[in-house]
């Protein structure tokens, strides 16, 4: 990560950005964001396998957007965050510039969104093996198992909302759970409370979710909730083809083609 | 009452388990799940967790529920009426497997459901509850209860505490209070009799990691201070910490309403979202994380040792584990102290 | 189950199943009493979370229904809301929710016999499936008892 | 603290024949908020808006449900009456008992439990109402007619004889549509060009029109009173304003020998060409698809002949945008094709022919100069046999309606025929006469009687060829099937009238419905013949089914009329159901984040960006702003809207959710 703390003391030295988003050594050997705002603290950068948070949700959080000219270490899942955020008009080169990290752990800096876009879509999203496996599981179960299954997987959840605080697409000021007037879901943390929030959750992130697991990785209970996401990034191929956050904002849920296929409606 | 110091056998607890069941008692106890260790409501001994540190979630949820109804009500034409929880209805409990720091946590949360107002919902559910503590014979890097008045065997909280005498040792049974002596007694000749080794050469070693006082002081003046900022950028705002929390015991009262009938409940929240605070008119006294952040610590650290004279802290460490971004709270606390003012 | 009449609720845009709907009952033709008209202006509007408030209140079955493809009122208001159901229903039936209680279809405003056909068979359908108890068990609102976490 | 009064209607015996109106009431009434509740035998009627009115006035109610027939049906009536008395309409809700309840189920418990419900669910929804008003927009006083045909014209002649300007595109070189075409016409026999003609040529110099000729529409938006066309004007390869006329070039073009269109394929045009002698505009256009030039890069010789200089081979189609305010739809229908009819060996035998060919034979402008000669040798025919019904009324071909038209026309083909060709014979096939109409039966009694044209009524088998003769197999079904076999010498099919190719495009394109055969929907069959479901949009002629020249006539008028009324006023009033994004006190301003997903969703284009700056003008945040003449309120934005920020007023989400809950709960 030589290069990328150098370059991080030039941009800031240079000021040309004001503060990089990055990582840092944690405790319990975990890494953590850093924010750094002065070239001396740029040493504190580190990149290794363990740097998994998706960084990409601080780029829309007040306090860290108000110091200005924001730069961020990227991994892949960071960059195509970043492109989805950039369609929904969160981000744009003004106020954020990308320090990428290649699946082969290179740094590699961008001029521009265009040029991060380019670079992410040469990678197909690709749902990892444990889960897809699990995602079979799931699908060759009965119905009513299924439903046991996501009871008995949500009952726990005491909505601490881990999960949307980690969530890079989970930006708006006021969720659909913190609408009381009407109640759209129920406020307690009960089954039917939980399974509609995590299923509200889902289907605001269909054609959105890029499938970084910062939800699931979030959850203080590891409960599988990323499952529901997936389950809906596999149909979104299924259906609409292959699908890429694109900075031409041709968003899944909110386009459609007159000849969608479906074999249900009559 | 004195403690009465009994052995119990290490295959005698599944049989005292199910003597409980046989009598018809409600358990809860620490279960594993997806890696992580809840309470609930045990059928049977087997699968109930041992092997754990601290459980992932706190056990007030028993005498303080995520979601509780408070009441009833129904419109009509006349006017409104009004049906309370009927507190002969709450089931006595026994608490099965909590750790020292738990225990402890029980009388810090009873002094703020206490402190003005007495709740009688929460007191009630107390009063039910029956709490078999274990003391910790492991610690990691997240524990400090001994730098908040507690320790790995402590008694607080608990009715009777159990020690494990060594790994897979028999277990030094403490029998604290009347509550446990009741308990005790269904099962009494599995609680034996006979010489026991003192319990602190098998505890967990948890150093001091900080001088208590010390940090109350420095907060009375830290409250404006740039190490707020510093320290909670990278909070993302979510719950966690105070929903695994002993000793959070925030609310918020909400109505569910199906058509003239509802309910009005009461849900755990957090200091930590951005709407806590937030005012009808738009206005948020506490707009920023770090505002956010630094009540959670004058809460615990300042706040309630001043008014209610307790630590708002067991020291579990559990909201250092849970937090999704390694907010860890004795970190923070170490550098409040070291920083200067 | 001979005495168990399912509630039904039916979300139908303004311009084409409720028309059509207007039209069966021009032209009297009879069908079953268990459903429930509620009336939006398009496909498009109808929000997935109703469908769910709907089971939470105790529907058994839910009818979708709107102006067939090229036909709608607004366009493309139920081009959007046919790629949304594609989408929900899947979800829905990977949580286990019954989807086989959620009839969607595309009713004309030419089509009062076809709207007729829809309800009795969905009528039918969620007779044979019985009561929803799986949701109705989760809605039960547990607050209710007084119970522990 | 809402009062809701509720008004249940018994429409005579219709609602209270299955449906217990009085339990209605009663039940309504001891709702939370009901503060008035009544049935009476016919709410729609002065009486009954009176009983509304007054309750309002005297019991100060706050919102109204009506619960009687469809709101499609009385919903105006009522709100109208709720203004009357001082409560914004908007408050008013209706509850459809009849069409939905009464008229569809039994009398019985369950039928008035589901009417309960209904009233419930609408007296919990006004509830939530919240007075709106009316939105006004400006009329852009301009017409597009589309089609130059008889429809066309007379739709055009008569809003520009309002004072109002027209815009009039046509796809062919020529207006005049299949009306040009045609001999003589029923039931008068006066003909076809000398009625036409002038009509066409008052289009052409009229102040108020604007023609275009060779011409299709591109694509449309916006809404009534403000739409936005796009035209595109194919190329002629002509400069029209030099070009005089003189014909020079169509006579000197080398290639001679193109089927013409106008013809029916019985006579041959040139490359560039004029349609027909009274063609208007009658100047030329180039075929490029048969023009030497254009097909193998030289020529040139009407460039070198015009004597103005007016050929323009590199002329591009042109694409021009105009701003209308309605639209006329008159792009006419046409006739099966040859591929249709096998049985009847049409396209395989020169002398079996369809109706409209049959009309270019009998026009004195005709490729026979209006003498009956066949196709294949222009022997004058002996035995003629027209056949009705050729694909009409026939479900196997997939038309089960008829064409209307053809029985008629077929009168006339064999009058014309008797009246041309003396001594010949005629026979007509037919299924059944279908004269309805003014003068008409007396017509096809005066073809039969006066002019011996035999009528068989019975259908065709098969016809085929036997030494120069066609043998037409059939059977005579008064004679009770008597198989009838006639050597004719020429066959006329009255072929079926079928939607235009494309029409099912032009609808996409202009966002209103049609039939299962392509042909344009009326809004109501009976009461909005000229209508479409889009607002601002009308059908004149054979477009919306087979039509004749009278009928095409009086829809175009009445087309005229709808768009005339709608520019009588300087702006027009439209319903408040319109989406509207949240505003909230600073520093909140609305919940909306501005992902600006509704923007991509919303098929009008009325979503916009509102930038949001504080006091030193700086952009805080940029919000999602609804611009209210565009949206038509479908909702689509509000469905996905996460923050639940844009909401629709009229089906707001409290409403719809209020709705679900009343529906499933005791109240």
């Amino acid at each position: 990560m030589v290069d990328l703390i150098k370059r991080a003391k030039e941009l800031l030295e240079s000021s040309a950005v004001k503060v990089i988003i990055g990582y840092e050594e944690g405790t319990g050997n975990k890494t953590r964001a850093i924010f750094v705002e002065k070239a001396e603290y740029a040493d504190k950068l580190i990149f290794d396998s363990r740097c998994v948070q998706n960084l990409a949700a601080y780029v829309t959080k007040k306090e860290v957007k108000e110091k200005g000219k924001m730069a961020i270490v990227a991994t892949l899942p960071v960059m195509r965050s970043i492109i989805q955020l950039a369609s929904e008009f969160q981000v744009s080169d003004n106020n954020l510039l990308v320090l990428g990290i290649t699946p082969e752990s290179k740094f590699i800096e961008f001029g521009n969104l265009v040029e991060v876009e380019t670079f992410v879509h040469q990678y197909q999203i690709e749902i990892d093996e444990r889960n897809k496996e699990m995602l079979s599981k799931l699908e060759k179960m009965t119905k009513a198992e299924r439903w046991k299954f996501w009871i008995d997987e949500l009952t726990p959840c005491f909505k601490c909302y881990a999960c949307r605080a980690a969530c890079p697409m989970c930006y708006c000021h006021r969720c659909t759970v913190d609408v009381n007037q009407p109640q759209w879901i129920p406020a307690s943390s009960n089954e039917l409370g939980n399974l509609e929030w995590h299923i509200m959750r889902a289907v605001h992130l269909t054609g959105r979710c890029i499938d970084c697991d910062a939800c699931y990785n979030a959850c203080p209970l590891s409960i599988p909730i990323n499952l529901l996401t997936k389950k809906m990034l596999a149909d979104a191929k299924d259906h609409f083809g292959s699908y890429q956050p694109s900075l031409k904002g041709d968003h899944l849920m909110s386009t459609y083609k007159p000849d969608d296929k479906e074999n249900f409606i009559q | 009452m004195n403690i009465d110091k009994r052995l119990v056998r290490k295959d005698s607890l599944e049989k005292l388990f199910d003597i409980l069941k046989q009598n018809s008692k409600t358990i809860y106890a620490p279960f594993l799940k997806n890696g992580k260790t809840t309470f609930r409501n045990a059928e049977n001994f087997a699968g109930i967790s041992t092997g754990h540190i601290q459980t992932s979630e706190s056990s007030k949820d028993i005498a303080f529920p995520r979601a509780e109804k408070i009441l009833d009500y129904s419109k009509s034409k006349e006017g409104m009426t009004v049906k309370g929880i009927d507190l002969k209805d709450i089931p006595e409990v026994i608490l099965w497997g909590v750790r020292p720091c738990d225990a402890i946590g029980i009388g810090e949360l009873s002094s703020i459901f206490n402190w003005d107002y007495k709740d009688d919902i929460y007191n009630n559910r107390l009063s039910k509850v029956t709490v078999f503590g274990f003391s910790c014979t492991k610690s990691d890097e997240f524990c400090f209860c001994t730098s908040v008045g507690g320790n790995p065997g402590n008694t607080a909280g608990s009715d009777i505490l159990f020690t494990q005498l060594g790994e897979n040792g028999d277990y030094l049974a403490e029998i604290l209070t009347e509550k446990g002596l009741a308990v005790a007694s269904v099962a009494s000749d599995l609680f034996e009799k006979s010489e026991t080794p003192e319990k602190e050469k098998f505890l967990a070693q948890v150093p001091v990691r900080f001088i208590h006082e010390e940090i109350r002081a420095k907060l009375d003046k830290f409250f404006e201070s740039e190490e707020w900022i510093a320290q909670s950028l990278r909070c993302l705002g979510c719950g966690a910490c105070a929903y695994v929390c002993p000793t959070c015991a925030c609310f918020d009262i909400q109505d569910e309403a199906h058509g003239k009938k509802g309910t009005r409940i009461r849900c755990w929240d957090s200091c930590g979202f951005s709407h806590f605070t937030l005012h009808t008119s738009g206005h948020n006294p506490r707009e920023v994380q770090s505002a956010r952040w630094r009540q959670r610590i004058m809460h615990k650290f300042s706040y309630m040792p001043e008014r209610l004279s307790v630590y708002g802290c067991t020291g579990c460490g559990r909201c250092s584990r849970a937090c999704p971004v390694d907010m860890n709270i004795l970190e923070h606390l170490i550098s409040i102290q070291e920083v200067t003012v | 189950m001979a005495e168990f009449e399912p509630k039904i609720v039916a979300f139908v845009c303004n311009w084409c199943t409720y028309a059509g709907a207007d039209l069966t009952g021009t032209s009297r033709i009879k069908y079953a009493t268990n459903v429930r008209i509620v009336r939006f202006p398009c496909t498009g509007r109808i929000d997935y979370m109703l469908l769910l408030k709907a089971f939470d209140e105790g529907a058994d079955g839910i009818i979708v229904s709107g102006c067939h493809p090229n036909d709608c009122h607004y366009t493309s208001g139920n081009f959007h809301a046919r790629r949304r159901w594609i989408m929900f229903r899947s979800l829905c039936d990977f949580t286990g929710i019954d989807t086989e209680r959620i009839k969607f279809s595309w009713v004309s405003a030419a089509e009062g016999a076809k709207w007729a056909d829809i309800v009795n068979a969905t009528v039918t359908s969620i007779r044979d499936l019985g009561p929803y108890t799986d949701y109705k068990k989760v809605a039960k609102h547990p607050e209710k008892e007084v119970n522990h976490g | 603290m809402s009062k809701i009064g509720v008004f249940v209607c018994h429409c005579g015996e219709n609602i209270s024949a299955t449906v217990d109106c009085a339990k209605v009431a009663e039940t309504a009434a001891s709702y939370d908020g009901v503060a008035f509740s009544v049935d009476y035998k016919y709410m729609c009627s002065d009486p009954g808006q009176n009983l509304i009115k007054s309750a309002i006035k005297e019991k100060g109610l706050t919102g109204v449900v009506v619960a009687s027939c469809s709101p499609r049906m009385h919903e105006p009536t009522f709100r109208k009456a709720c203004a009357e008395a001082g409560l914004n309409p908007f408050m008013c809700e209706m509850a459809n008992l009849r069409e939905h309840c009464s008229w569809v189920h039994e009398k019985g418990e369950a039928t008035t439990e589901k009417a309960i419900d209904l009233v419930r669910i609408l007296v919990e929804k006004v509830k939530y109402n919240h007075s709106l008003n009316e939105i006004k927009v400006p009329v852009t006083k301009t017409a597009l007619v589309i089609g130059g045909g008889i429809a066309g014209i007379q739709a055009s002649l008569d809003i520009a004889n309002t004072g109002h300007k027209v815009i009039l595109i046509e796809k062919d070189p020529s207006i005049g549509g299949h009306m040009s075409q045609l001999s003589e016409t029923f039931p008068t026999l006066d003909c076809s060009q000398c009625i036409l003609t002038p009509r066409m040529v008052e289009v052409a110099q009229h102040p108020n029109i604007t023609l275009y000729t060779y011409a299709e529409l591109e694509s449309l938006e916006g809404f009534i009173g403000n739409f936005k066309a796009k035209i595109r004007r194919k190329s002629k390869s002509l400069d029209e304003k030099l070009c005089t006329g003189c014909g020079l070039c169509t006579t000197k073009c080398p290639v001679k020998k193109i089927p013409s269109e106008f013809n029916e394929g019985l006579g041959k045009r040139t490359a560039i060409y004029v349609p027909f002698p009274q063609a208007v505009p009658n100047k030329p256009v180039i075929d490029r698809k048969n023009c030497t030039y254009y097909i193998k890069g030289k020529c040139k010789v009407c460039e070198i002949v015009c004597p103005t200089g007016a050929i323009r081979f590199d002329q591009e189609d042109q694409i021009m945008e105009v701003e209308i305010g309605a639209i006329v739809i008159a792009t006419g229908f046409t006739v099966k094709q040859p591929d249709f009819f096998p049985e009847y060996g049409y396209g395989k035998y020169a002398d079996v022919i369809t109706g409209l060919q049959f009309e270019r034979l009998a026009s004195a402008s005709g490729p026979t100069l209006g003498e009956i000669r066949r196709p294949s040798d222009g022997k004058v025919p002996e035995k003629i046999v027209f056949l009705a019904c050729a694909g009409s009324r026939d479900p196997a071909k997939g038309i089960p309606y008829c064409s209307k038209i053809c029985c008629m026309y077929i009168a006339k083909h064999a009058m014309l025929y008797q009246h041309k060709v003396h001594g010949g014979k005629s026979y007509v096939f037919y299924m059944d006469i279908r004269a309805g109409g003014k003068q008409y039966e007396e017509f096809v009694r005066r073809a039969i009687e006066d002019d011996g044209v035999n009528y068989v009524r019975g259908r065709v088998s098969r016809i085929y060829e036997k030494n120069g003769k066609l043998l037409v197999n059939g059977v005579d079904t008064l004679l009770n099937a008597m198989p009838v076999e006639i050597e004719a010498d020429m066959v006329v099919l009255a072929t079926a009238g079928v939607a235009n190719e494309g029409a099912e495009e032009l609808a996409q394109k202009l966002h209103i419905s049609y039939d299962p055969y392509k042909f344009f929907a009326e809004a109501h069959p009976k009461l909005k013949p000229v209508e479409t479901n889009t607002a601002g949009i009308f059908l004149a002629g054979a477009c919306q089914a087979p039509r004749d020249i009278p009928e095409s006539v009086a829809m175009a008028s009445g087309a005229a009329v709808k768009v005339a009324s709608l520019f009588s006023k300087d702006e027009l009033t439209r319903e408040p159901i319109i989406a509207v994004v949240n505003r909230q006190a600073p520093p909140v301003y609305s919940s909306c984040v501005g992902c600006f997903l509704c923007l991509s969703a919303c098929p009008y284009q009325a979503i916009e960006k509102e930038e949001i700056k504080n006091r030193n003008g700086e952009v805080i945040k940029s919000i999602a702003k609804v611009n209210p003449g565009l949206c038509q309120g479908c909702g689509t934005c509000v469905a996905f809207c996460r923050t639940k920020s844009i909401d629709i007023q009229g089906y707001t989400n409290e409403q719809m959710y209020t709705e679900v809950m009343a529906l499933l709960n005791e109240y």
